[in-house]
Protein backbone atom coordinates (compact mmCIF):
# COMPACT_ATOMS: atom_id res chain seq x y z
CA UNK A 1 0.00 0.00 0.00
CA UNK A 2 1.41 3.56 -0.69
CA UNK A 3 -0.32 6.79 0.28
CA UNK A 4 -0.25 10.46 0.28
CA UNK A 5 -1.80 12.35 2.71
CA UNK A 6 -2.29 15.57 4.31
CA UNK A 7 -3.36 14.52 7.67
CA UNK A 8 -1.58 13.11 10.63
CA UNK A 9 -0.38 9.31 9.83
CA UNK A 10 -2.25 6.90 11.96
CA UNK A 11 0.72 4.58 12.59
CA UNK A 12 -1.25 1.96 14.58
CA UNK A 13 -3.49 1.72 11.97
CA UNK A 14 -1.10 0.84 9.02
CA UNK A 15 0.84 -1.54 11.52
CA UNK A 16 -2.35 -3.67 12.33
CA UNK A 17 -2.23 -3.76 8.37
CA UNK A 18 0.66 -5.21 8.20
CA UNK A 19 0.75 -8.18 11.04
CA UNK A 20 0.23 -11.58 8.89
CA UNK A 21 -0.09 -15.29 10.43
CA UNK A 22 2.95 -15.73 8.41
CA UNK A 23 4.78 -13.11 9.27
CA UNK A 24 7.70 -13.29 12.36
CA UNK A 25 8.97 -9.60 11.48
CA UNK A 26 7.86 -6.21 11.09
CA UNK A 27 10.27 -3.34 10.69
CA UNK A 28 8.52 -0.07 10.79
CA UNK A 29 10.58 3.50 9.89
CA UNK A 30 9.45 7.28 10.98
CA UNK A 31 10.74 10.05 9.68
CA UNK A 32 10.55 13.26 11.33
CA UNK A 33 11.32 16.71 10.88
CA UNK A 34 14.45 17.16 12.94
CA UNK A 35 15.88 20.07 14.82
CA UNK A 36 19.82 20.26 14.84
CA UNK A 37 21.72 22.83 16.47
CA UNK A 38 23.46 24.14 13.43
CA UNK A 39 20.09 24.47 11.66
CA UNK A 40 18.94 26.93 14.32
CA UNK A 41 15.12 27.02 15.82
CA UNK A 42 13.30 24.49 13.57
CA UNK A 43 9.43 24.52 14.13
CA UNK A 44 8.54 22.05 11.31
CA UNK A 45 9.51 21.24 7.75
CA UNK A 46 6.45 21.96 4.79
CA UNK A 47 6.82 19.38 2.31
CA UNK A 48 5.41 20.03 -1.30
CA UNK A 49 5.27 17.22 -4.02
CA UNK A 50 4.88 16.21 -7.80
CA UNK A 51 1.93 14.06 -6.87
CA UNK A 52 1.26 11.96 -9.85
CA UNK A 53 5.17 11.22 -10.67
CA UNK A 54 5.43 10.82 -6.58
CA UNK A 55 2.54 7.91 -6.44
CA UNK A 56 3.87 6.73 -9.62
CA UNK A 57 7.82 6.27 -8.19
CA UNK A 58 5.82 4.72 -5.07
CA UNK A 59 4.36 2.75 -6.60
CA UNK A 60 7.47 1.52 -8.37
CA UNK A 61 9.29 0.95 -4.79
CA UNK A 62 6.20 -1.45 -3.39
CA UNK A 63 6.57 -3.32 -6.11
CA UNK A 64 10.61 -3.71 -6.07
CA UNK A 65 10.05 -4.49 -2.24
CA UNK A 66 7.18 -7.01 -2.49
CA UNK A 67 8.92 -8.93 -5.27
CA UNK A 68 12.22 -9.92 -2.64
CA UNK A 69 11.59 -13.20 -0.76
CA UNK A 70 9.93 -13.36 2.31
CA UNK A 71 8.51 -9.74 2.03
CA UNK A 72 4.83 -10.33 3.01
CA UNK A 73 3.58 -6.94 2.63
CA UNK A 74 4.63 -2.87 1.99
CA UNK A 75 3.20 -0.23 3.40
CA UNK A 76 4.89 3.53 2.59
CA UNK A 77 2.67 6.88 3.33
CA UNK A 78 4.24 9.94 2.82
CA UNK A 79 2.06 12.94 4.56
CA UNK A 80 2.94 16.54 2.96
CA UNK A 81 2.07 20.10 4.08
CA UNK A 82 3.73 21.10 7.38
CA UNK A 83 4.44 18.98 9.45
CA UNK A 84 5.86 19.97 13.01
CA UNK A 85 8.69 18.34 14.77
CA UNK A 86 7.81 14.94 16.54
CA UNK A 87 5.28 14.74 14.10
CA UNK A 88 5.65 11.42 11.60
CA UNK A 89 6.23 12.82 8.12
CA UNK A 90 7.55 9.09 6.54
CA UNK A 91 5.93 5.72 7.56
CA UNK A 92 7.86 2.97 5.77
CA UNK A 93 6.65 -0.89 7.02
CA UNK A 94 7.46 -4.36 5.83
CA UNK A 95 6.30 -7.51 7.14
CA UNK A 96 8.04 -10.11 6.72
CA UNK A 97 8.95 -14.04 7.82
CA UNK A 98 12.35 -13.01 9.32
CA UNK A 99 13.71 -10.33 10.68
CA UNK A 100 17.20 -10.41 8.11
CA UNK A 101 15.20 -9.70 5.08
CA UNK A 102 12.60 -6.86 6.92
CA UNK A 103 15.80 -4.91 8.23
CA UNK A 104 17.45 -4.98 4.42
CA UNK A 105 13.89 -4.02 2.85
CA UNK A 106 12.98 -1.57 4.97
CA UNK A 107 16.08 0.24 4.69
CA UNK A 108 16.60 -0.13 0.98
CA UNK A 109 12.62 1.43 0.69
CA UNK A 110 13.84 4.32 2.54
CA UNK A 111 16.54 5.25 0.45
CA UNK A 112 14.63 4.50 -2.58
CA UNK A 113 11.79 6.87 -1.52
CA UNK A 114 14.42 9.74 -0.49
CA UNK A 115 16.26 9.20 -3.87
CA UNK A 116 13.42 8.86 -6.21
CA UNK A 117 9.96 10.45 -4.89
CA UNK A 118 10.00 13.71 -5.81
CA UNK A 119 9.02 15.43 -2.99
CA UNK A 120 10.26 18.38 -1.38
CA UNK A 121 11.14 20.00 1.73
CA UNK A 122 11.13 23.86 2.90
CA UNK A 123 12.46 24.52 6.87
CA UNK A 124 10.61 26.29 8.75
CA UNK A 125 12.13 28.57 11.54
CA UNK A 126 10.83 30.42 14.55
CA UNK A 127 11.97 33.61 13.99
CA UNK A 128 12.70 34.48 10.66
CA UNK A 129 10.44 32.42 8.16
CA UNK A 130 11.42 30.26 5.27
CA UNK A 131 14.95 28.76 4.82
CA UNK B 1 6.24 21.76 -31.10
CA UNK B 2 4.31 22.52 -27.30
CA UNK B 3 5.65 21.32 -24.58
CA UNK B 4 4.22 22.02 -21.19
CA UNK B 5 7.06 22.49 -18.46
CA UNK B 6 6.59 22.01 -14.73
CA UNK B 7 8.73 23.74 -12.32
CA UNK B 8 8.48 22.80 -8.46
CA UNK B 9 10.33 23.83 -4.90
CA UNK B 10 13.43 26.14 -5.45
CA UNK B 11 13.06 26.10 -9.40
CA UNK B 12 9.23 27.08 -8.79
CA UNK B 13 10.38 30.32 -6.55
CA UNK B 14 12.39 31.62 -9.15
CA UNK B 15 10.23 30.96 -12.16
CA UNK B 16 7.52 32.67 -9.97
CA UNK B 17 4.93 30.22 -11.79
CA UNK B 18 4.49 26.27 -11.39
CA UNK B 19 4.02 25.40 -15.06
CA UNK B 20 4.62 27.30 -18.50
CA UNK B 21 3.42 26.21 -22.16
CA UNK B 22 6.46 26.20 -24.22
CA UNK B 23 6.49 26.73 -27.93
CA UNK B 24 9.65 24.30 -28.38
CA UNK B 25 11.83 24.23 -31.23
CA UNK B 26 14.56 21.85 -30.43
CA UNK B 27 14.74 18.11 -29.98
CA UNK B 28 15.99 16.82 -26.83
CA UNK B 29 15.80 17.56 -23.01
CA UNK B 30 19.10 19.15 -23.29
CA UNK B 31 17.90 21.46 -26.40
CA UNK B 32 14.75 22.38 -24.01
CA UNK B 33 17.26 22.86 -20.60
CA UNK B 34 19.00 25.48 -23.05
CA UNK B 35 15.46 27.30 -24.16
CA UNK B 36 14.77 27.68 -20.30
CA UNK B 37 18.29 29.20 -19.26
CA UNK B 38 17.94 31.99 -22.07
CA UNK B 39 14.70 32.33 -20.68
CA UNK B 40 14.98 32.38 -17.38
CA UNK B 41 18.58 33.21 -16.52
CA UNK B 42 18.33 32.92 -13.22
CA UNK B 43 17.72 29.34 -12.72
CA UNK B 44 21.23 28.87 -13.70
CA UNK B 45 22.70 28.06 -10.49
CA UNK B 46 20.23 25.43 -9.35
CA UNK B 47 20.27 23.66 -12.76
CA UNK B 48 23.75 22.75 -11.74
CA UNK B 49 21.62 19.90 -9.91
CA UNK B 50 17.83 19.22 -11.22
CA UNK B 51 17.04 16.63 -13.26
CA UNK B 52 14.13 15.81 -15.16
CA UNK B 53 11.26 13.64 -15.67
CA UNK B 54 9.03 13.45 -19.18
CA UNK B 55 5.92 12.28 -18.79
CA UNK B 56 6.69 11.56 -14.93
CA UNK B 57 9.20 9.14 -15.85
CA UNK B 58 13.05 10.22 -15.36
CA UNK B 59 14.69 10.58 -18.26
CA UNK B 60 18.43 11.66 -19.39
CA UNK B 61 19.00 14.71 -21.18
CA UNK B 62 19.54 13.16 -24.95
CA UNK B 63 16.01 12.12 -24.39
CA UNK B 64 13.49 13.21 -27.35
CA UNK B 65 10.93 15.55 -26.84
CA UNK B 66 7.76 15.24 -28.64
CA UNK B 67 4.89 17.20 -29.11
CA UNK B 68 1.81 17.31 -26.02
CA UNK B 69 5.13 15.92 -23.60
CA UNK B 70 5.08 16.99 -20.18
CA UNK B 71 8.41 18.07 -18.62
CA UNK B 72 9.38 18.21 -14.59
CA UNK B 73 12.07 20.37 -14.16
CA UNK B 74 13.28 18.42 -10.62
CA UNK B 75 15.53 20.09 -8.28
CA UNK B 76 17.45 17.23 -5.81
CA UNK B 77 14.20 15.52 -3.43
CA UNK B 78 14.26 15.60 -0.30
CA UNK B 79 11.30 13.78 1.09
CA UNK B 80 11.35 11.89 4.31
CA UNK C 1 14.56 1.69 28.51
CA UNK C 2 14.44 -2.00 29.04
CA UNK C 3 10.86 -3.97 30.23
CA UNK C 4 9.49 -7.72 30.57
CA UNK C 5 5.92 -7.45 30.45
CA UNK C 6 2.96 -9.97 31.00
CA UNK C 7 0.44 -8.02 29.55
CA UNK C 8 0.36 -6.73 25.81
CA UNK C 9 2.91 -4.30 24.60
CA UNK C 10 1.60 -0.80 23.66
CA UNK C 11 3.76 -0.03 21.23
CA UNK C 12 1.97 3.45 20.17
CA UNK C 13 3.08 4.52 23.99
CA UNK C 14 6.64 3.53 23.41
CA UNK C 15 6.71 5.21 20.14
CA UNK C 16 6.02 8.59 22.10
CA UNK C 17 9.10 7.85 24.29
CA UNK C 18 11.41 7.47 21.24
CA UNK C 19 10.51 11.06 19.75
CA UNK C 20 13.05 13.56 20.41
CA UNK C 21 13.31 17.29 18.73
CA UNK C 22 16.65 16.51 17.58
CA UNK C 23 15.91 12.89 16.21
CA UNK C 24 15.14 12.53 12.51
CA UNK C 25 14.47 8.53 12.72
CA UNK C 26 12.67 5.67 14.38
CA UNK C 27 13.24 2.52 13.60
CA UNK C 28 10.81 -0.22 15.52
CA UNK C 29 11.36 -3.91 15.18
CA UNK C 30 8.33 -6.27 16.40
CA UNK C 31 8.54 -9.89 16.76
CA UNK C 32 5.48 -11.79 16.85
CA UNK C 33 4.47 -15.60 17.02
CA UNK C 34 4.72 -16.86 13.61
CA UNK C 35 2.29 -19.50 11.73
CA UNK C 36 4.80 -21.34 8.73
CA UNK C 37 3.38 -24.78 7.09
CA UNK C 38 5.97 -26.96 8.09
CA UNK C 39 4.94 -25.93 12.00
CA UNK C 40 1.70 -27.16 11.58
CA UNK C 41 -0.88 -25.32 13.25
CA UNK C 42 0.21 -22.66 15.84
CA UNK C 43 -1.85 -20.92 17.53
CA UNK C 44 0.11 -19.25 20.44
CA UNK C 45 3.66 -19.13 21.76
CA UNK C 46 4.25 -19.31 25.37
CA UNK C 47 7.72 -17.35 26.37
CA UNK C 48 9.34 -18.11 29.79
CA UNK C 49 12.54 -16.19 31.22
CA UNK C 50 14.94 -16.11 33.77
CA UNK C 51 13.71 -12.82 35.15
CA UNK C 52 16.30 -10.95 36.89
CA UNK C 53 19.22 -12.19 34.40
CA UNK C 54 17.09 -11.50 31.38
CA UNK C 55 16.64 -7.68 32.85
CA UNK C 56 20.78 -7.46 33.25
CA UNK C 57 21.02 -8.80 30.11
CA UNK C 58 18.62 -6.32 28.47
CA UNK C 59 19.92 -3.97 30.47
CA UNK C 60 23.95 -3.98 29.01
CA UNK C 61 22.47 -4.42 25.66
CA UNK C 62 20.78 -1.17 25.84
CA UNK C 63 23.71 0.21 27.10
CA UNK C 64 25.98 -0.69 24.75
CA UNK C 65 23.27 0.97 21.49
CA UNK C 66 22.90 4.06 23.66
CA UNK C 67 26.90 4.51 23.75
CA UNK C 68 26.95 4.50 20.13
CA UNK C 69 27.11 7.71 18.57
CA UNK C 70 23.88 9.49 16.89
CA UNK C 71 21.45 6.93 19.07
CA UNK C 72 19.02 8.91 21.42
CA UNK C 73 16.94 6.52 22.76
CA UNK C 74 16.19 2.89 22.87
CA UNK C 75 13.49 0.74 24.31
CA UNK C 76 13.56 -2.98 24.08
CA UNK C 77 10.38 -4.80 25.45
CA UNK C 78 10.17 -8.85 25.73
CA UNK C 79 6.22 -10.41 26.35
CA UNK C 80 6.18 -13.21 28.30
CA UNK C 81 3.47 -16.08 28.75
CA UNK C 82 0.87 -16.69 26.30
CA UNK C 83 1.75 -14.65 23.03
CA UNK C 84 -1.11 -15.30 20.06
CA UNK C 85 -0.34 -15.08 16.95
CA UNK C 86 -0.36 -11.29 15.66
CA UNK C 87 0.47 -9.95 19.00
CA UNK C 88 3.40 -8.43 19.63
CA UNK C 89 6.15 -10.58 21.68
CA UNK C 90 9.17 -8.23 21.34
CA UNK C 91 9.14 -4.71 20.51
CA UNK C 92 12.64 -2.74 20.06
CA UNK C 93 13.21 0.97 18.79
CA UNK C 94 16.06 3.33 18.29
CA UNK C 95 15.59 7.05 17.77
CA UNK C 96 18.76 8.28 16.21
CA UNK C 97 19.61 11.68 14.61
CA UNK C 98 19.93 9.71 10.94
CA UNK C 99 18.66 6.55 9.54
CA UNK C 100 21.92 4.97 9.11
CA UNK C 101 22.66 4.26 12.20
CA UNK C 102 18.94 4.19 13.21
CA UNK C 103 18.59 0.72 10.84
CA UNK C 104 22.23 0.05 12.34
CA UNK C 105 21.78 -0.17 15.93
CA UNK C 106 18.05 -1.72 15.97
CA UNK C 107 19.24 -5.32 13.66
CA UNK C 108 21.75 -5.27 16.22
CA UNK C 109 19.89 -4.77 18.96
CA UNK C 110 17.04 -7.18 17.75
CA UNK C 111 20.15 -10.02 17.52
CA UNK C 112 21.97 -10.08 21.08
CA UNK C 113 18.58 -10.07 22.65
CA UNK C 114 17.63 -13.26 20.86
CA UNK C 115 21.53 -14.53 21.23
CA UNK C 116 21.87 -13.22 25.17
CA UNK C 117 18.68 -13.26 26.95
CA UNK C 118 17.26 -16.24 28.92
CA UNK C 119 14.02 -16.53 26.92
CA UNK C 120 12.59 -19.74 25.77
CA UNK C 121 9.89 -20.23 23.47
CA UNK C 122 6.97 -23.30 23.40
CA UNK C 123 5.31 -23.66 20.24
CA UNK C 124 1.55 -24.41 21.20
CA UNK C 125 -0.71 -26.11 18.65
CA UNK C 126 -3.87 -25.78 17.70
CA UNK C 127 -4.80 -29.89 17.91
CA UNK C 128 -2.30 -31.61 19.58
CA UNK C 129 -0.76 -29.62 22.84
CA UNK C 130 2.57 -28.85 23.61
CA UNK C 131 5.68 -29.42 20.95
CA UNK D 1 30.04 -26.37 49.61
CA UNK D 2 26.46 -26.18 48.95
CA UNK D 3 25.67 -24.48 45.08
CA UNK D 4 21.71 -23.57 43.90
CA UNK D 5 21.02 -24.98 40.65
CA UNK D 6 18.79 -23.41 38.45
CA UNK D 7 16.64 -25.25 35.27
CA UNK D 8 14.77 -23.74 32.33
CA UNK D 9 12.71 -24.96 29.65
CA UNK D 10 13.23 -28.13 28.68
CA UNK D 11 16.00 -29.25 31.59
CA UNK D 12 13.49 -27.90 33.52
CA UNK D 13 11.05 -30.75 32.09
CA UNK D 14 13.53 -33.59 32.14
CA UNK D 15 14.78 -32.18 36.40
CA UNK D 16 10.95 -32.05 36.87
CA UNK D 17 11.99 -29.29 39.20
CA UNK D 18 12.84 -25.22 38.62
CA UNK D 19 16.08 -25.78 41.15
CA UNK D 20 18.00 -27.99 43.19
CA UNK D 21 20.59 -27.38 46.22
CA UNK D 22 23.41 -29.37 45.45
CA UNK D 23 25.76 -30.49 48.03
CA UNK D 24 29.72 -30.13 45.30
CA UNK D 25 32.23 -31.57 45.91
CA UNK D 26 34.03 -30.20 42.83
CA UNK D 27 35.59 -26.95 41.67
CA UNK D 28 34.78 -25.57 37.79
CA UNK D 29 31.22 -25.30 36.04
CA UNK D 30 32.70 -28.29 34.68
CA UNK D 31 32.76 -30.35 37.43
CA UNK D 32 29.30 -29.69 37.94
CA UNK D 33 28.01 -30.51 34.64
CA UNK D 34 29.52 -33.79 34.95
CA UNK D 35 27.51 -33.98 38.44
CA UNK D 36 24.62 -32.95 37.62
CA UNK D 37 24.69 -35.54 34.39
CA UNK D 38 25.32 -38.44 37.18
CA UNK D 39 22.34 -37.16 39.07
CA UNK D 40 20.59 -36.90 36.02
CA UNK D 41 21.70 -39.25 33.16
CA UNK D 42 18.24 -38.15 30.99
CA UNK D 43 19.92 -34.43 30.36
CA UNK D 44 22.57 -35.68 28.15
CA UNK D 45 21.23 -34.92 24.78
CA UNK D 46 19.90 -31.37 25.79
CA UNK D 47 23.88 -31.39 27.77
CA UNK D 48 25.43 -30.95 24.32
CA UNK D 49 23.52 -27.60 23.63
CA UNK D 50 23.09 -25.86 27.40
CA UNK D 51 25.81 -22.94 28.25
CA UNK D 52 25.93 -22.05 31.99
CA UNK D 53 25.16 -18.85 34.13
CA UNK D 54 26.78 -17.71 37.10
CA UNK D 55 25.09 -15.43 39.73
CA UNK D 56 23.17 -13.81 36.48
CA UNK D 57 26.06 -13.66 34.39
CA UNK D 58 27.67 -15.80 31.30
CA UNK D 59 30.57 -17.96 32.21
CA UNK D 60 32.87 -20.67 30.54
CA UNK D 61 32.77 -24.19 31.68
CA UNK D 62 36.24 -23.58 33.20
CA UNK D 63 34.59 -20.65 35.35
CA UNK D 64 35.29 -21.82 39.42
CA UNK D 65 32.68 -21.94 41.94
CA UNK D 66 32.24 -20.77 45.39
CA UNK D 67 30.20 -21.68 48.38
CA UNK D 68 26.55 -20.17 47.46
CA UNK D 69 26.69 -19.35 44.14
CA UNK D 70 23.74 -19.73 42.06
CA UNK D 71 24.57 -21.58 38.75
CA UNK D 72 21.91 -21.78 36.09
CA UNK D 73 21.58 -24.22 33.28
CA UNK D 74 20.72 -22.31 30.07
CA UNK D 75 19.12 -24.30 26.71
CA UNK D 76 19.73 -22.58 23.80
CA UNK D 77 17.51 -19.11 24.30
CA UNK D 78 14.88 -18.08 22.12
CA UNK D 79 13.07 -14.76 22.75
CA UNK D 80 11.83 -12.18 20.13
Amino acid sequence: MIKILKEKIDMLHYVELLKKDDAGAIVTFLGEPRKSTEDGDVTSINYTVYETMALSEMKKIEQEALDISGIKEVIIIHRIGEVPLQEISLFVGISSAHREEGFKVCSMVVDKVKEKVPIWKEIKYARSGDS
Amino acid sequence: MMVKVLFFAGAKKIVEKGEVDLDFTGKTVLDIKKELLEKYPSLEASFNSVVFAVNEKYVTEDAVLKDGDVLAVIPPVGGG
